[in-house]
């Protein structure tokens, strides 16, 4: 062992070196990570473990600075993506990253997923002075430029999602009872806190129960038969895709109708809707911000082409209705952008700035009318959804895009 | 008379132990045969060591084939039935399934149901508890039942290990009876090894002493009863 | 009341799921005496090959039974292969063997079909049982086949040979060795019979909780602890253990106010703890008696 | 592999083992200790803190072998434990402002209580059964820390965001390498105290009951009583080892406490060798270094390449670690006649 970490030191070491001395040329600005040929990206994703599902968010990405690197690179330099399991476990988060940074000296984190695992890294990335670009969670926390300068989120948060849908009920069902199922930990309760936020004072004589399960559970029909029995008529579903795909399942096996609007995380067409049964998920709700894979309407989108053409090149057989290859793809994208406005300016303060100057940038994956936007005050890039109805065998969009931005606490 | 078994240079370890060393003897076709022996002189080792439940080398015959490479399993299915220390009763089974699993390598069924009654005459106390949990029964009827279950194999050599440990002198001696009498009517060979050395004399026909893991006197049962330093260690008078 | 009634039903309905999974937890536990924690991911795989299967155009009851029986040679494939040369092992070192064993499958299974989940057909349909709505023609059936297999699992090991001798060798290999059992054989062929159940467990579980590599995650857990509740030894008791589990738990989140939803699995646990220190032998199981 | 099953599984003793095999001679350990102490001085900071954690679940991993090896009692909740520890140091020092040294004693104490508590009904268990009780805990342990009832301490499911201590008396060290060696001086004096609590009377009475339960309890040990003081020993130095692990991580959270932790924290064990002290540091290596390994070869199938390589270990040497040292003696000793 004492042996393996000393060549790692001296490998290490003379990656520094190298780095360093290729950075001595005139004007182009470098930080460790990014030369003139190539810039390092680190990533850490869940490949294995009980949130092994995500990992293919990673995989697209990778796939995605592969076909950057085959069209010539960034600015004629090679994204080096780098990307590390971390389990979904926050101690394995820390040492992984630490790693990256350290070890492989990447320029920047890019999209690590999950909060537990962005909270655990959130500080020591802070106090580096290291950017944790577009974190793949839709906490509200990551939206705090003042208290934590170097962390930007990039979907819509969940909070503020919840608060769209609280309002547009407010709205449309002024004296609807609402029942909430939502998943007991951090995502959940995200929602719950929007959805409650959305509603202000109405909230507690709207809301008439808020039922929370365990992802551990196999089957959540025990939970779906007690709400019935509260008899509210709209029942807001904060699960993940596998238990949104049962709640419709079951609320239609009941032959219970209620007005379902379901969580933006759970709206593929292809790995819930169809799962669950078209005919059962006729009428649910739901806001987007990206199209989905599985949906026949953006067949001809040029968007969407590109993505399919990108996917049919460099993830062949990937499975389309994963909607981790959607998003993966859109964050992909947004760095690459970012990373194409540093020019030769690869500092990270410099990579920073630029992720908070985005304006009205369109990745090809979202939505119409949904555009990133940043700034020094504002990192939360995507803020615009629009809420959609369940019809057939696709979405249908409907009303304005809505801007939902909950600013940090 | 023909040798069913032999044994030549018989040598086995526990771990790093040497417990036999190298052990020659042999049996004779419908023999009763004892081995005597102190505590640990590795009469228990023997029998284990012949149905390979333990490491050893050396060579073993039986009825003339090699058998010292075979799994114990089958080494059972030749037809050399053990009965092992401690009985290895089935306890959770009921006494009619512990003789169904004595005869679990036969495909006879028809001679299995008849075979299962002839033990039932044997062993009267068996029948009336055919149907209870072996665990439930007293030592003696465990005894007299694993006795039975060896048989229900139709074995051609029957090896007993220690069958009188822990038992009533009343029903040791109406076991060692029935013992005798298989032997005679049903032509099994047996190899007994046992501490009370006086009944297993009076029994057999053929003994051997081991001391330490060797053999160091053999021959006719009733001179070995008669020999002086057997009648000083093992007999007690 | 009604609501008592119902999730007493509801309770039911997802026990079914628990104690078709717990009878192939005893049966592994009859050939190997420990629990197999890959058994949930063995069930799982075996279930998308019956996909992949239906995929390719095999109707249902083709594989289903293609299915069964590969699941059965597999099982005794795994076996030989990776842990009968750990026979004489540790049991400690044959349970890391099943974590590895966990860890290979869900990888493999993830990369072959991915984490989406997919619709798994179902035999029954999922129209209401005899009027209530709480109970579908699926999950009837499935307490049916739960129902039948333990019925066949009984003859099996009260009336024929091999399942005497399988009985035999799992409570005494040396006995068993002694009458000329294979107790090695008898092990494989417990891991084939297991997985064989599994697989069945499996088709009837997917419809209710989608197919997807994870799917048997907390499954397993149930299924443990209905097959402990009613103790190990006994077919019975595990479906039986099975269909309380399943109604504690609903009651549990249902009537225990402020925490009873969020912990209805440790309470639900704790409760079966609490059963098996007052009978440590489970409900139904049989208690050993321990010698010096 | 042939040579090295021989030898174990020849010696019926294996499972028992005696005590002076339960840690290293002098040298050996001197020869570890040396490396330990001067590693670090050479490395960068990520390394450090990699041996850092290296340290943080050894001592975890060991504490589990007290109470397998022990004493013969089979835990899968020792993850319940570790995050009772660390929330427990993460709460005095962000809620209360405490030291950061003076939390550990404390989750070590609350630690040994509840482990001691966990013990009364886990005596009457033994087996599988003791296997389902302690996962059942450790299945329960996240769902009670992001209780709602306890959100104001724990943080709920957001989890508490701990401070890293600077090193003391302006030392001229960075964070990563003072606690480290703060980790290693605990680490050690808790080996110390370990080996001699096995080599005590307490220790032999452990043994005793490993061996033989009844046989322990006719020679009048109090079974109870240590089958107790055992769980609680072992959850006492998870605690501190929690306590630590929280530190170094900076982060507390309910997903970092999972069933996963505990399954890890088992497959250290087997692989060091159950019932070999020193083999739990190789068995904390393990399990934080074959995860990067296995990721190494293929991204999507990390799983299962770890699971073939665990399978190797347990093929080769189904003692664990024990076993190469066990090999190691003897051929040492060999060396030596000839």
């Amino acid at each position: 062992m004492l042996s393996v970490l000393r060549i790692a030191a001296v490998s290490a070491a003379v990656a520094a070196f190298a780095a360093s001395s290729t950075a001595a040329f005139a004007q182009k600005k470098y930080d460790t990570g990014a030369s003139d040929t190539e810039i390092k990206i680190g990533n850490i994703m869940p490949y294995s473990g009980p949130a092994s599902a995500y990992g293919v968010i990673g995989k697209t990405e990778e796939a995605y600075f592969k076909m950057i690197n085959d069209q010539g690179g960034i600015n004629g330099r090679k994204v080096k993506y780098i990307s590390y399991d971390d389990a979904y476990s926050p101690p394995k988060a820390v040492e992984q990253v630490r790693k990256l940074v350290e070890s492989d000296e990447v320029l920047v984190v890019f999209n690590p997923l999950g909060t537990p695992s962005n909270t655990a890294i959130q500080k020591y990335l802070n106090s580096k002075k290291i950017p944790q670009l577009f974190v793949a969670t839709g906490a509200t926390k990551w939206n705090d430029p003042k208290n934590f300068p170097w962390t930007i989120g990039w979907q819509p948060s969940y909070q503020s999602e919840a608060q769209i849908y609280a309002k547009w009920l407010t709205k449309e069902k002024p004296d609807a009872k609402v029942a909430i199922l939502y998943q007991n930990d951090d995502f959940g309760k995200d929602y719950l806190k929007g959805t409650k936020d959305g509603f202000g004072a109405k909230a507690a004589s709207s809301i008439i129960m808020e039922e929370s399960y365990e992802v551990s559970e196999p089957s959540i029909d025990g939970h779906i038969v007690k709400i019935k029995a509260a008899n509210p008529d709209v029942l807001l579903i904060y699960t993940t895709p596998k238990f949104g795909a049962q709640t419709i399942k079951k609320t239609a096996e009941l032959g219970w109708k209620p007005l379902q609007i379901i969580t933006n995380v759970s709206i593929s067409v292809g790995s819930v809707m169809q799962p669950a049964g078209f005919e059962n998920a006729q009428g649910v709700l739901s806001a987007a911000y990206a199209k989905d894979g599985s949906d026949p309407q953006w067949a001809n989108d040029p968007g969407m082409k590109k993505w399919n053409a990108f996917l049919d090149k460099y993830m062949p057989g990937v499975d389309k209705t994963d909607n981790g290859v959607v998003y993966g793809y859109g964050a992909a994208q947004t760095l690459a952008k970012v990373l194409e406005m540093c020019g030769d300016d690869l500092t990270r303060a410099n990579v920073m700035k630029q992720a908070a100057s985005l304006k009205d940038f369109t990745p090809d994956t979202l939505l119409p009318g949904v555009k990133i936007n940043t700034s020094a005050t504002d990192f939360a890039p995507i803020a615009q959804l629009q809420m959609q109805r369940f019809k057939g065998q696709k979405w249908e969009l409907f009303g304005e895009t809505i801007s939902g931005d909950v600013p940090a606490e | 008379m023909t040798t069913m078994l032999n044994v030549k240079d018989l040598r086995a370890y526990y771990g790093q132990v040497q417990a036999l060393h190298g052990l020659n003897f042999s049996l004779n076709e419908g023999s009763l045969t004892t081995l005597l022996g102190a505590n640990g002189a590795g009469k228990t080792t023997t029998l284990r060591a012949i149905c390979n439940m333990v490491r050893s080398t050396g060579a073993i015959e039986f009825e003339g084939k090699p058998i010292g490479t075979r799994s114990t399993e089958n080494v059972v299915r030749l037809g050399i039935a053990h009965v092992p220390q401690g009985r290895g009763t089935f306890t959770t089974m009921t006494v009619e399934e512990n003789l169904q699993l004595g005869a679990i390598t036969r495909s006879d069924k028809k001679n299995i149901v008849s075979d299962i009654e002839r033990m039932y005459d044997h062993f009267p106390k068996l029948k009336e508890r055919y149907s209870q949990q072996a665990g439930t029964l007293s030592g003696g009827e465990q005894q007299m039942l694993a006795v039975a279950r060896a048989l229900m194999l139709r074995p051609r050599l029957m090896l007993l290990d220690e069958p009188s440990f822990g038992l009533a002198p009343l029903i040791v001696r109406d076991l060692f009876r029935i013992l005798g009498k298989i032997n005679r009517e049903e032509k099994v060979t047996i190899l007994v090894v046992e501490q009370n050395a006086q009944l297993a004399l009076e029994l057999a026909d053929q003994a051997y002493v081991i001391e330490t893991g060797r053999i160091v006197m053999s021959g006719n049962a009733k001179d070995i009863a008669n020999n002086e330093d057997v009648r000083k260690s093992y007999l007690g008078y | 009341m009604e609501l008592f009634a119902n999730q007493v039903l509801a309770g039911i309905a997802t026990g079914a799921i628990y104690a078709c999974m717990a009878l192939a937890v005893v049966m592994i536990y009859q050939a190997i005496d420990h629990l197999n924690f890959a058994q949930g991911e063995m069930a799982m795989f075996s279930t998308f090959v019956s996909w992949q299967l239906m995929q390719w155009g095999v109707p249902y009851w083709g594989a289903f039974v293609i299915t069964v029986v590969f699941s059965f040679f597999a099982g005794i494939v795994i076996e030989r292969l990776l842990f009968k040369p750990l026979a004489k092992a540790p049991i400690l070192t044959n349970v890391a063997g099943f974590i590895a064993l966990y860890a290979i499958i869900n990888s493999v299974a993830g990369l072959i079909w991915d984490f989406t989940i997919k619709q798994y057909p179902t035999p029954f349909g999922s129209s209401p049982f005899l009027g209530s709505q709480l109970i579908s023609t699926h999950q009837a059936g499935m307490i049916g086949v739960t129902l039948l297999m333990l019925v066949l699992l009984f003859f099996f090991f009260r009336f024929t040979r091999v399942g005497l001798a399988m009985r035999a060798a799992a409570a005494l290999p040396e006995s068993a060795r002694l009458v000329g059992i294979n107790t090695s054989w008898m092990i494989a062929l417990g891991w084939g019979m297991a997985a064989a159940i599994g697989s069945i467990a499996g088709m009837m579980i997917a419809p209710v909780v989608f197919l997807e590599p994870n799917m048997m995650l907390g499954v397993l857990i149930y299924g443990f602890a209905a097959a402990v509740l009613g103790g190990l030894s006994s077919p019975f008791g595990a479906v039986v253990g099975g269909f309380l589990v399943g109604i504690f738990e609903n009651l549990v989140g249902t009537y225990i106010p402020g925490v009873g939803n969020e912990l209805k699995l440790p309470i639900a646990l704790a409760l079966i703890i609490t059963v098996l220190v007052v009978k440590p032998a489970g409900l139904f199981g049989r208690a050993i008696v321990k010698r010096v | 592999m042939s040579a090295a099953e021989e030898i174990v599984t020849e010696a019926p003793a294996v499972e028992a083992v005696p005590k002076r095999a339960m840690t290293l001679g002098y040298g050996t350990s001197l020869i570890v200790l040396a490396a330990l102490i001067v590693i670090p001085l050479f490395v960068k900071n990520f390394i450090i803190f990699q041996m850092t954690m290296l340290l943080i679940y050894a001592l975890a991993v060991m504490a589990l072998n007290i109470l397998t090896g022990g004493s013969g009692q089979f835990s899968l909740g020792q993850s319940a434990f570790y995050a009772v520890g660390a929330y427990t140091s993460a709460i005095l020092m962000e809620h209360a402002g405490m030291n950061y040294a003076l939390t550990l004693p404390i989750a070590g104490i609350v630690c040994f209580a509840f482990g001691f508590l966990f013990g009364q009904p886990a005596l009457r268990l033994s087996g599988v059964y003791l296997a389902l009780a302690t996962f059942a805990l450790a299945t329960a342990m996240p769902q009670l820390l992001k209780l709602g009832y306890f959100e104001e301490w724990t943080g709920g499911v957001q989890g508490l965001v701990v401070t890293k201590p600077d090193a003391p008396f302006g030392l001229p060290l960075s964070q990563d390498m003072w606690l480290y060696y703060f980790t290693l001086v605990i680490s050690i004096a808790i080996y110390v105290a370990s080996v001699n609590l096995l080599r005590s009377r307490s220790g032999r009475a452990f043994m005793a009951i490993r061996d033989n339960e009844i046989a322990a309890s006719a020679m009048g040990v109090d079974v109870a009583l240590y089958k107790t003081l055992a769980f609680g020993v072992s959850a006492g130095i998870t605690g501190v080892a929690g306590g630590l692990g929280a530190i170094a991580v900076q982060f507390v959270a309910p997903d970092g406490y999972t069933i996963q932790l505990a399954i890890s924290l088992f497959l250290g064990m087997v692989v060091g060798g159950v019932g070999w002290l020193p083999g739990s540091i190789v068995g904390s290596a393990f399990i934080i270094f074959v995860p990067n390994i296995a990721e190494s070869f293929s991204k999507g199938l990390s799983g299962a390449v770890f699971g073939v390589l665990l399978f190797l270990v347990i093929f080769l040497v189904p003692h664990g670690a024990r076993q190469i040292a066990i090999i190691a003696q003897q051929t040492m000793a060999k060396f030596k006649k000839n």
